[in-house]
């Protein structure tokens, strides 16, 4: 009896789970960026070198690496959703895969605005943006086969398939392309990797790096509720939640009416 | 304070387009996701009561049939 | 005795069934009605074990058929709405193929015996794809009288079915049913007194 | 085991009815090849410097369009689901599916090489090399490939969404095999190259085979 009433029991809570976490990540989100940014930004050193366009590494870097984290993140509840049969699991995978591709986006995005002044070029086929790019396109193919589906259970699990596909590539396409790359490397210097970083200047990037953690932790909390409501669209507790929610907005709405 | 002037940090040694392009366009790009997943939410909401009502009526086209008959 | 405890089944994020609980005995045909879309086929492969249900079980002799496959499968025959014989194939192909896919093992001249019961004399050799759509059908149903399987499942397996077809399986059902046999089916055309004695399952259809 | 003859008999024979079905990707394959010395350049240098890349791009391009064979009349007519109910191993069938589908259409395309060697001005080494990373990528194009045929079997348009989802995956295997013919070309040992692609291949079989299963089944649902 038990075991067939979970799974309910499960989305319900998930979704007061993402109610109670979503502040918490929001504030994180804010709070950690805005120090972490302006840190970088106006008190962080110079880099001798490149002076100060090395700034942008403050955002590359978080997004690079949480990019491939939130991939793995969506594998590892892809695996959760296949083992323990769990709809949730799947749910949040879905949740996480936009804003991991934003990440991506953004990883590429500020490497190609990095390279330019460092390379002369606004792309370069260097390693680390071209696995970025691999990347994306996972991303995209994971999202994409989840929206080809109808029904979004079948999708779940579709995609959650080719999320595990793609984990299990990840570390082939990084060695590979890391490979690829050292045999066809020209006069281009990797800026990416730098070897010391003094504290005052990783202190900042590693803020930023917990910042970012935080909105992506805020932006799947927001979209997993999404997720939950649209699959459980007709169960009770769906409903008094949208009829409270809304009446509670149109009655602000009427109170600033009222005002004016 | 690494920047004499806010001329100076706005200049950015002379890289400005570059890093202001690259910090605007990321926080614009998690803006819009954050923003885009919260409408999504508002818009879902309404359609679970569109839904119900819709529901609501054919219950109520059912048992007018029925009372009909 | 197939039993089906509890099964849970949503679309399209549509609930079709909730909490569905049935019992069907050994000698009995389940006749299942119900308005398109509410969820026939969805709860006959869900049956079969081709489909998982969001929740709920199915219990073939009380053993949970996910638990013991081979067993269930062993005393299973399914007709979908897809025949599962390949066009390009002949019907003699199909058959053999089917029957050691599902370690059968039958003398060729059954095959043919049963291919001549089913109106199919002089077609045995041609592929399937120049066949009409009721002799198409008629090929997956020969299937029957191939495989001893205790439990028939089928949707729909009138459909393109001309009245000799109908006739013909309908007392083949009552046959079946009165060896012991078990039978769920779905049709659109009510079952004819041929069938025999049926129970009426009525889905209802739900927003 | 004589059971799982029965599966490769029948799939053999069921492709040798639809040879039009074979020969079409070979046909595109050529064409793609075709398209390089009028587009980049018909000097024997330059097609001999980027032939390796071309001939394993236009062999990836053409094997998604074969691909979508694998599974779809087996779907379409409704076998898959009575291999589903006949109580036999999903994986094992899946896996002797793919070897079906392997020799009828990457073996073709293997006794299309020297010609393709030929147009791109390939030296002997480097068809010698070309023709070990063909016989050890190919196979793992199929298994991997599969697993996403299983995926978009039920899908309408899932052609488009194959090749989306497919081409980053097969990106490793590229750069390895297109490195070990151009290692051949400079008369350089290519161990190395092959080692990874036979690593990348046993992984695949051993792993493939269950994810095709698992896909075939959510393709069900």
């Amino acid at each position: 009896m038990w075991k067939w009433l979970h799974p309910y029991a499960k989305t319900e809570r998930a979704y007061q789970l993402c109610l109670t976490l979503q502040p918490w990540f929001w504030v994180g989100a804010l709070v950690c960026l805005s120090i972490g940014t302006v840190w970088g930004l106006a008190f962080a050193p110079q880099d001798y070198q490149q002076g100060d366009s090395f700034r942008i590494i403050y955002i590359h870097v978080p997004s690079a690496i949480l990019s491939m984290g939130t991939y793995v993140a969506m594998a590892i509840a892809a695996l959760v959703g296949m083992v323990w049969q769990w709809r949730t699991a799947y749910m949040s995978m879905i949740a996480m895969a936009p804003i991991g591709a934003v990440m991506t986006f953004i990883a590429l995005f500020t490497g190609a605005a990095w390279g330019k002044p460092m390379w002369g070029a606004w792309w370069v086929w260097d390693a680390r943006l071209t696995s970025e790019l691999i990347l994306l396109f996972l991303y995209v193919g994971v999202i994409a086969l989840y929206g080809a589906f109808e029904d979004k259970q079948q999708a779940g699990k579709a995609a959650g398939v080719m999320a595990l596909v793609g984990v299990v590539n990840i570390p082939i396409i990084h060695y590979s392309v890391e490979w690829w790359n050292t045999l066809h490397q020209g006069a281009t210097i990797s800026k990416f990797d730098n070897p010391s970083i003094a504290p005052e200047m990783l202190w900042p990037l590693l803020i930023n790096l917990l910042g970012f953690a935080f909105f992506i932790g805020a932006v799947t909390t927001v979209r997993l509720r999404n997720e939950i409501v649209l699959r459980e669209l007709h169960r009770p507790w769906v409903q008094a939640l949208a009829i409270s929610q809304l009446a509670s907005k149109q009655q602000v709405n009427h109170s600033v009416k009222g005002g004016n | 304070m690494q920047f004499e002037s806010l001329a100076d940090f706005i200049n950015m040694g002379g890289y400005a387009f570059y890093v202001w392009l690259s910090f605007g366009v990321t926080f614009a790009a998690m803006a819009i996701i954050a923003i885009q997943s919260f409408i999504k939410h508002r818009n879902l909401l309404r359609q679970v009561v569109v839904e119900q009502e819709r529901k609501a009526r054919i219950k109520q086209a059912r048992q007018q049939q029925q009372d009909s008959m | 005795m197939l039993e089906a405890c509890g099964l849970t089944c949503s679309k399209r994020d549509r609930t079709l069934f909730e909490g569905l609980s049935l019992v069907v005995n050994t000698g009995e045909l389940l006749y299942l009605r119900g308005p398109n879309g509410a969820g026939k086929t969805s709860l006959l492969r869900i049956l079969t074990g081709l489909s998982a249900p969001e929740s709920g079980a199915v219990l073939y002799n009380g053993v949970n058929i996910s638990e013991d496959k081979t067993g269930y499968y062993r005393d299973l025959f399914y007709l979908g709405h897809k025949s599962g014989t390949n066009g390009s194939l002949s019907a003699l192909d199909n058959l053999s193929f089917w029957l050691a896919q599902h370690s059968i093992s039958v003398q060729e001249n059954t095959l043919y015996d049963v291919l001549a019961k089913v109106g199919l004399v002089g077609l045995e050799d041609v592929p399937v794809r120049y066949l009409s759509a009721g002799q198409q059908r008629r090929v997956a149903l020969s299937r029957l009288w191939l495989k001893p399987a205790k439990v028939w499942i089928l949707d729909e397996p009138f459909t393109a079915l001309d009245v000799k077809g109908v006739h013909l399986l309908e007392t083949s059902m009552k046959e079946h049913v009165r060896r012991g046999g078990l039978i769920i089916t779905t049709s659109h055309q009510t079952l004819s007194e041929n069938a025999g004695e049926h129970r009426v399952f009525d889905l209802e259809y739900r927003f | 085991m004589s059971l799982y003859q029965g599966i490769f008999k029948r799939d053999m024979h069921i492709a040798f009815n639809q040879k039009a079905e074979l020969v079409q990707p070979l046909m595109f394959l050529l064409m793609v090849v075709t398209l390089f010395p009028l587009g980049v350049s018909p000097s024997p240098d330059t097609l001999q410097r980027i032939g390796p890349g071309v001939i394993w791009i236009a062999a990836i391009l053409s094997s998604l369009m074969a691909m979508e064979r694998l599974f779809r009349d087996d779907f379409q007519d409704g076998s898959l689901e009575q291999y589903m109910l006949s109580g036999l191993a999903l994986p094992a069938v899946s896996a002797v599916k793919v070897a079906a589908h392997w020799l009828v259409s990457f073996v073709p395309l293997l006794l299309l090489s020297p010609l393709l060697a030929m147009f791109l001005n390939l030296t002997v080494d480097m068809y010698i090399a070309l023709v070990l990373t063909l016989l050890l990528g190919t196979p793992l194009l199929s298994l991997i490939g599969a697993i996403a045929v299983g995926l978009t079997v039920g899908l309408q348009k899932g052609g488009v969404l194959l090749a989306l989802l497919l081409i980053p995956v097969f990106i490793p295997l590229l750069i390895f095999a297109t490195s070990a013919v151009d290692s051949a070309a400079l008369q350089l040992p290519y161990h190395a190259q092959l080692a990874i692609i036979a690593a990348m291949l046993l992984l695949a079989a051993a792993l493939a085979p269950f994810a095709i299963a698992y896909s075939l089944k959510v393709s069900q649902n």
